[in-house]
């Protein structure tokens, strides 16, 4: 069998490593299953790049991965920075890549480059959901606490917008810097404005801090979050006091997919150390489309970025794909919620279905 | 000019020694060699090759400074730094075209170059005006932005676009002048730390310059025609960065003596009394502040017009780029190079920015390698890997002058 | 706005404003000594969290009893804390005695990146926030909308003590004296019968200690640790120590409440521009330089010519 | 003789200190004088006033009839004074020759323009300098001339204070201060160094020199007047003969020893 | 230090010792005794390595070859925080002081073998009755003190432990001739009170005048030695210092 070299680029190491290695893990689950199974005409070698989320450093790994004849395709990006400053290298290159986790709607939206593809959905479905589900709730006014990258000026400026035709009112909005550690003056002035809902558009450090403050300083609104925090450290690291907060991410829950289940246990078995984090279902599903589009026309990135562009109806982890004419992926958002130390899909909650309340107000 | 017996003697203060032929080797070979190195850095893809490459290199520099032959190999590239730097020259041109197709490569080389122009520019500030400047990142983006707006919103050349950029930078770093030049030591520090901060986190939060996101920045298009569009040379395919790469590598060459011919002169002489002893040089008739302004901004100036060469040749500009932990990188790359020593930042800039690249297949644990290499080098070269030469001026200057 | 809120308030950055200033006096315990920037001092910060997380877990799976967690907490955050700080002076720092200042700098902040990579890496998920378990009681104070931890009020008034300790130590006690003379003449200490090497050394560990229970505070107030913690911390305690003053200790003090203060202040009179805090606070540090180019607590000249 | 320097109530406080104290004092063209005075009299301080490293509190003082008076050291400098340091201060880093042509660096092109672009003249400029440090260097020491282009740091402490006096040398000065230049030196080192001192003087007799010293023997040799201050205050003025008779200067400066 | 019974004096001295800084060794093969009591003096000219010497005994330099002893100790390899702690005060060559420190804050330093606070405030009190310029100079930043000054700052610090051996490099550097005499009267009184006393001098003739011995060192070497009546006559010693060629 011929090699066929694919990328993987993903922050591996700073503050967004957990997501990242979790992408990668699950990235290459994938191809190591793919190169267990006889049937495939191919191997597969997985060249893992590191962005450490910086664009610069990204535009590096990216030149790199383009430029090297060998490599067929990619599995790009996390952070939306870096993947917004690399579609122009990929474009350049004509290497079709598969956006696996950044979420800002530009990568796909902002040009009409064939080459970039994106599995996960952008923040606009989850600013759209999150607007319309938490006025659904009977939640009036909001506070929103979002971090100044792209990643939360964007959340923040999506929920805003999707909120103003329900009628629901943002009483003030806190831009913070991602790294903040002490949100107690923001709190204790939110603490005073007294709103339904905290909003928090950032990750999951910051939504972790947000949480703990806000328990500290009494604040009994409940918190409601964007996909950053939804992974099993926002609620190791909040703890307790993450009981009951909700989350929009634009995939269903692992348990709601299909090979779901086989997915969880073929990553356990993998041994590998950490968790595949939330988007590792979407590296792993971009892992197999790229991988199945090689199986079909070869290792042609030409070909390969036909393939790609036209996939309707793919059957993947995270569901089925399909490219609109941006050759982003129609998903839906939905709602989580913490319960008892897990994220629950919301309509399988308890607090779905109507069992228990949300504490506080 | 050969210079007499007696006045070699009183130029260097040593016996005098002839221009020996084993030393004109030496003065060539060792750039070779290193340019080689070089190479073969970027050429190599396995783990175990790089770390060779890494463990030869440390050994190199022991050789160097440890043995009688490293030490006479290194005397003889500074008593003809002429012929040395011709050779590095014709080395550089040649690895250049070694590597005229390979995209990456060659970005890294270009990177490592303007990063070395800023360099230049640090080191004037820092090795010879004494101003620590700690916003090293933050000049060099304000730069890449300049760049972006003259040459994303105006019609202007590219080459004046360029020495916007530069100008640009200075006249910010004017602003921070007052207080740089009240105080000293870690007080400028830490000016420098804040402004960079505060630049950044203004770049991100205020959406003037495209907030979180930054700005594209179309590419370098000095004649008319954008560097992006070359697709061969001369009949010879190339990569559209190499002449990026060239005129990195060219900035870097006129950076480099510009800031030669400064050193080795009175404005040298005068930033570095100025730097060592404040009170003895004004009792000398020199204004202290004059000369840390001029070293500040002159510094500035260099970092701007690299950091939009940078940008033009990235295609964006973002706040990221302007954070602390980036000018913490381009400090290190003078640091570790030796603080005052010109090509010290194109090995640095090699070794802080080419190998973590190289580590990528070590994934998540190379910046833990990384940070063990620079303390290694650092822990057995306190000086950095270059250290600063003493001045040599007039006759004395050997080789092409 | 109430006076519940305005204690609320006053409070946070009381609280805020001891533990840049806890920070701020290690870094000028750095500079007293060695007259060095050790820019790995944030980093050491995290060490502390999670060597006091790990100690008190430790206990927590033996026997559930939150003062004894603490106390283990205390000590391992002591010990790694201070261990890290010897290391980093004695295998770094003084060998280096007599290169560019710059150079340090560079070697501990890698030294930083060390440890903070170790912990990512060695600590399970080492990426991902931790919990930081809840060690003191629970009692919520609450008057009107004031409403604070009691435990918040011991860690206040600890960390508050530590700092008037540390200051007590430097500038009333014999060792005090054995830092502040080898920090100015190496020679001259020595023959004074100073152990150069162990006052040297004492004072790292001094140091980094403090950084390393600050560390410990940090988790208990905030309930949350995470690897890269420290970053930020470190440039901010470093501006807190510099533009108060390196002269003296109560410099860095004074620069650590009126930094947490700028930055609340923004908060509550510009919410909605509160992203602009750093901005401001950094600028207010910048022009405070341009008024008093050595500290708000000024060194007094000693320069002669 | 018109006086070259002129001081009149010079003071100089610090905080409740008075270090300077209504100092008239005035030096005439071509002429030495000898400035002694018990240790911490301020003799040093009025070196630091007169070249602006301190400023002074009140007084007046003109060199050659211009105002010096509270200017800066640049300003004073560029006038004429040269000094040497009671503490040396050399770049230890740098070469011997750097540490001598800061002496002339007012007088040269700094402009980065033409440092830049007008290589010849300034190569042309170093080679006369270097020239000149070299002869200068020479006649205080053959060796210390050799060692022009070697750290300042290298050289034993009677080159380095030889070095501070080239340096102020070179600036061709129209008025030098001395402060202490033989101290540490044995009494033969003190007397080569006056010897050599004294042969400049012959090829430069405008030059006006003061020179501190607690040295008798040297202050007697080359000095053509001598003042004494005590708590910052002239207590003496006058030939060298008279004041080692003087009962002042006998109590409070050169005891009974003498 | 002064706990246990008072030692009777300890004699230093020096075997054979070669030693020097990075590169070649500046002493070589030198060899002196200090005997207790007395004042023994160093006379060389510049550079010939009085100072080398004296850090050598005191740990500052390494001892290459050869011994260094007080009384039964042998100091090669000891720190010298542990050297002085045997009873050594040492006034360091070129008037060195703690600048940021204030006057009394330098004397405390010079006590800090002392543990008892109040003979560290009792012994400055003495130092000031000798120095009252000190005194008046008291909460001074020793930086800003004039070079005089300094001297006297630098020599009342090295005595503040009253110790058994005084080493002194050049303490009338840069002192007026009033002070001069003064210190060479306080040598006197140091040994009339039983110390023993290591002085280097440039000021030859007071030297000779309070010293009992002396070795003369030319470039590295002990080229003369005895006592100062018979060094006064010594033309080893003229040559070395006066330069009669
Ligand atoms: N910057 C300063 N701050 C406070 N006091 C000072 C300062 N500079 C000098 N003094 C004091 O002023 C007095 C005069 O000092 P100065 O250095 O002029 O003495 P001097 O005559 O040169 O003595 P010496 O012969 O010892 O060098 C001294 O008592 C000194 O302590
Ligand atoms: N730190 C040093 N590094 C290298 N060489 C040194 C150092 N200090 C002194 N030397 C050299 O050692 C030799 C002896 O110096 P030393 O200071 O012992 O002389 P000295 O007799 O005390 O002279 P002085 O009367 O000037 O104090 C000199 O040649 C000097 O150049
Ligand atoms: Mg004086
Ligand atoms: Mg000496």
């Amino acid at each position: 069998k011929d090699t066929v070299k694919i990328a993987f680029i993903g922050p591996l190491t700073g503050g967004s490593a957990a997501a990242g290695v979790g992408g990668r893990n699950s990235a290459l689950l994938a191809v190591q299953q793919r190169n267990a199974d006889p049937a495939a005409k191919y191997t597969y070698d997985l060249v893992v790049l590191d962005d450490e989320c910086k664009p610069n450093v990204g535009v590096q790994v990216a030149t790199k991965a383009a430029s090297d004849r060998a490599i067929t395709a990619g599995i790009t990006h996390y952070c939306s920075a870096v993947g917004i400053a690399t579609v122009d290298t990929y474009a350049k290159f004509k290497l079709p890549v598969v956006v696996w986790g950044a979420i800002l709607p530009e990568i796909t939206y902002g040009n009409d480059y064939k080459q970039i593809h994106r599995v996960n959905g952008t923040m606009i479905n989850e600013g759209r959901l999150a607007a319309k589900f938490l006025t659904e709730q009977g939640a009036k006014t909001f506070v929103v606490i979002h971090d100044t990258t792209d990643y939360g000026k964007g959340q923040n400026k999506y929920f805003s917008e999707f909120l103003k035709p329900t009628g629901g009112e943002i009483v003030a909005t806190f831009p913070v810097s991602p790294d903040q550690q002490d949100f107690t003056a923001e709190l204790t002035r939110i603490k005073e404005l007294k709103p339904d809902y905290v909003f928090v558009g950032g990750l999951t450090p910051l939504g972790v801090r947000v949480r703990s403050q806000m328990d500290r300083l009494g604040i009994d609104a409940h918190m409601a979050g964007v996909s950053g925090i939804m992974t099993s450290g926002f609620i190791e690291g909040a703890a307790q006091s993450s009981e009951g907060t909700v989350s929009f991410h634009n995939g269903a829950p692992l348990s709601r997919y299909a090979s779901g289940q086989a997915f969880s246990d073929a990553y356990a078995k993998a041994g590998f150390r950490e968790d595949p984090d939330a988007y590792g279902p979407f590296a792993y599903s971009a892992a197999n489309l790229i991988m199945d589009a090689v199986e079909k026309v070869g290792p042609d990135r030409a070909k390969i970025t036909e393939v790609l562009n036209g996939t309707k109806g793919y059957k993947a982890l995270v569901g089925e794909i399909n490219f609109d004419n941006h050759r982003q992926n129609i998903v839906d958002a939905n709602v989580y919620v913490v319960q008892d130390g897990k994220w629950v899909y919301w309509p399988d909650s308890d607090y779905g279905t109507g069992k228990r309340k949300l504490a506080g107000k | 000019m050969r210079s007499t017996n007696l006045d070699a003697a009183i130029a260097t203060g040593a016996p005098p020694q002839a221009r020996s032929l084993p030393g004109t080797a030496a003065a060539i070979l060792v750039p070779l060699a290193a340019f080689g190195a070089l190479a073969g850095l970027l050429q190599v893809h396995e783990q175990w090759e790089t770390g060779l490459l890494v463990l030869a290199f440390l050994a190199a520099l022991v050789l160097l400074d440890r043995s009688r032959a490293g030490r006479s190999l290194a005397e003889a590239c500074r008593t003809q730094s002429g012929i040395a730097s011709t050779s590095a020259v014709l080395a550089a041109l040649a690895l250049l075209w070694t590597f005229r197709e390979d995209h990456y490569s060659l970005l890294m080389v270009a990177t490592v170059a303007l990063y070395a122009v800023a360099g230049v520019g640090l080191n004037i500030q820092m090795a010879f005006g004494g101003i620590a400047n700690f916003a090293a990142a933050a000049f060099f983006s304000i730069g890449a932005y300049t760049a972006a707006v003259l040459a994303g919103h105006t019609g202007l050349p590219h080459l004046l676009v360029l020495a916007a950029g530069g100008v640009v930078s200075a006249l910010i770093g004017v602003v921070m002048l007052l207080p740089v030049l009240r105080t000293r030591g870690h007080y400028v520090a830490l000016v420098t730390i804040a402004f960079g901060v505060l630049l950044r986190t203004l770049l991100e939060v205020n959406d003037t310059f495209g907030g979180p996101q930054g700005m594209k920045i179309p590419g370098f298009a000095p004649f008319g025609s954008d560097f992006g569009d070359v697709a061969t040379i001369a009949g010879f395919d190339v990569s559209f960065y190499l002449p990026y790469a060239l005129a990195a590598a060219a900035l870097f060459a006129l950076a480099f003596l510009a800031g030669r011919m400064l050193e080795r002169s009175w404005v040298g002489i005068a930033m570095d009394a100025v730097r060592t002893d404040e009170i003895a040089a004004s009792a000398f008739g020199l204004s202290p502040a004059r000369w840390k302004a001029t070293a500040f901004l002159t510094g500035n100036v260099l970092i701007g017009v690299a950091g939009a060469l940078y940008g033009m040749m990235n295609g964006f500009v973002n706040p990221n780029g302007a954070g602390f932990g980036e000018s913490l990188i381009m400090l290190s790359i003078i640091v570790l190079g030796g603080l005052g020593n010109f090509w010290g930042a194109i090995v640095a800039g090699a070794v802080i920015i080419i190998l973590p690249e190289k580590l990528q297949s070590i994934q998540e644990y190379r910046l833990l390698i990384f940070a063990v290499v620079v303390i290694a080098i650092l822990r057995f070269r306190p000086g950095g890997i270059l250290p600063r030469p003493l001045r040599t001026l007039g006759r004395q200057q050997g080789g092409a002058s | 706005m109430d006076m519940g809120i305005l204690a609320q308030h006053l409070f946070n950055g009381l609280m805020l404003g001891m533990v840049y200033a806890m920070i701020a006096v290690g870094f000028s315990l750095f500079f007293g000594v060695l007259d060095v920037i050790k820019f790995s001092h944030g980093d050491v910060v995290s060490v502390g969290a999670f060597a006091a997380l790990g100690g008190a877990s430790a206990i927590g799976l033996l026997v559930d009893m939150p003062g004894l967690s603490l106390l283990f907490g205390l000590l391992a955050a002591i010990a790694v804390g201070g261990l890290a700080g010897v290391v980093i002076g004695g295998t770094l720092v003084l060998p280096l005695r007599n290169a560019p200042p710059v150079n340090v700098l560079l070697v501990t902040l890698m030294a930083g990146t060390i440890l903070r990579e170790a912990i990512r890496l060695g600590v399970p998920n080492g990426g991902n926030p931790k919990p930081f378990p809840v060690l003191l009681p629970q009692w919520q104070i609450t008057a009107g909308s004031f409403s604070i931890g009691f435990d918040s009020v011991l860690i206040l008034i600890a960390g508050i003590g530590i700092i008037l300790a540390t200051h007590l130590l430097i500038t009333r006690t014999r060792i005090g004296l054995a830092i502040r003379a080898v920090a100015q003449d190496v020679d001259v200490a020595r023959l004074a019968g100073i152990d150069f090497r162990r006052t040297v050394l004492g004072t790292f560990a001094l140091g980094s200690a403090l950084a390393s229970v600050a560390g410990l505070m940090l988790g208990l107030y905030y309930r949350e640790v995470n690897f890269s913690m420290g970053l930020v911390l470190g440039v901010i305690g470093f501006a807190a120590a510099v533009v108060g003053g390196l002269g003296s200790l109560l410099g860095p003090i004074l620069g650590g409440f009126l930094f947490a203060f700028v930055q609340t202040l923004v908060t509550i009179v510009l919410p909605t521009a509160s992203a602009y805090k750093d901005v401001v606070a950094f600028g207010v540090v910048i022009a405070l330089i341009g008024l008093f180019p050595t500290g708000l607590i000024a060194e007094r000249s000693s320069e002669r010519v | 003789m018109t006086a070259l320097l002129a001081c009149s109530g010079l003071t100089k406080r610090f905080g409740g200190l008075v270090a300077l104290d209504g100092l008239d004092f005035a030096v005439a063209q071509g002429e030495t004088i000898g400035l002694v005075g018990p240790n911490g009299s301020g003799k040093t301080t009025f070196f630091n006033v007169l070249t602006g490293l301190y400023s002074p509190t009140s007084g007046a003082a003109s060199l050659d009839a211009v105002d010096i008076f509270g200017k800066s050291p640049q300003s004073i400098g560029r006038a004429g004074v040269a000094r040497t340091f009671q503490r040396c201060r050399l770049m230890l880093d740098q070469t011997v020759f750097d540490n001598i042509a800061l002496g002339v660096l007012r007088a040269k092109p700094l402009g980065l323009l033409s440092t830049l672009f007008r290589r010849g003249r300034l190569r042309a400029d170093l080679d006369a300098t270097i020239a000149r440090a070299h002869q200068l260097a020479c006649r205080f020491n053959p060796q210390l001339g050799a060692a022009l282009f070697r750290p300042a740091g290298d050289l034993t402490m009677i080159d380095r204070r030889r070095v501070e006096i080239c340096r102020a040398l070179i600036a061709n000065p129209r008025l030098l201060l001395l402060d202490e230049p033989s101290a540490g030196m044995t009494p033969d080192e003190t007397r080569r160094l006056m010897d050599d001192l004294l042969a400049f003087r012959e090829e430069a007799p405008h030059l006006a020199v003061v020179l501190v010293e607690h040295e008798m023997d040297v202050i007697r040799r080359v000095s053509d007047r001598c003042v004494v201050l005590n708590f910052g205050r002239k207590i003496f003025e006058g030939l060298f003969d008279a004041m080692i008779e003087d009962r002042e200067v006998q109590t409070a400066y050169l005891g009974s020893g003498q | 230090m002064s706990t246990g019974e008072i030692p009777g004096p300890r004699q230093l001295s020096v075997k054979a010792v070669s030693s020097g800084y990075d590169r070649a060794d500046v002493l070589k093969q030198v060899s002196i005794e200090v005997v207790p009591g007395a004042v023994t003096c160093i006379l060389g000219a510049n550079g010939a390595g009085k100072s080398t010497l004296i850090r050598t005994v005191l740990g500052l330099n390494r001892v290459r070859t050869g011994e260094v002893r007080f009384g039964e100790t042998v100091l090669n390899d000891m720190p010298t925080h542990k050297i002085v702690a045997l009873g050594i005060g040492v006034i360091p060559e070129g008037n060195r002081v703690l600048p940021r420190m204030s006057v009394v804050e330098n004397l405390q330093v010079g006590g800090l073998l002392q543990s008892d606070t109040r003979k560290v405030a009792a012994r400055m009190e003495e130092m000031f009755a000798i120095f009252p310029r000190l005194k008046e100079r008291r909460s001074q930043l020793a930086g800003t003190l004039s070079g005089g000054e300094r001297s006297m700052l630098s020599i009342a610090r090295g005595l503040m432990t009253e110790p058994e051996l005084v080493v002194i490099d050049e303490p009338s550097l840069g002192l007026s001739p009033l002070f001069v005499s003064e210190v060479f009267n306080i040598v006197r009184r140091l040994k009339e009170s039983g110390m023993t006393i290591l002085l280097v001098e440039q000021n030859v003739r007071q030297t000779l005048d309070v010293a009992d011995h002396g070795y003369v060192l030319l470039q590295g070497r002990v080229v003369a030695s005895g006592t100062t009546a018979a060094l006064r006559e010594d033309t080893e010693l003229h040559r070395a210092y006066f330069g009669v060629h």
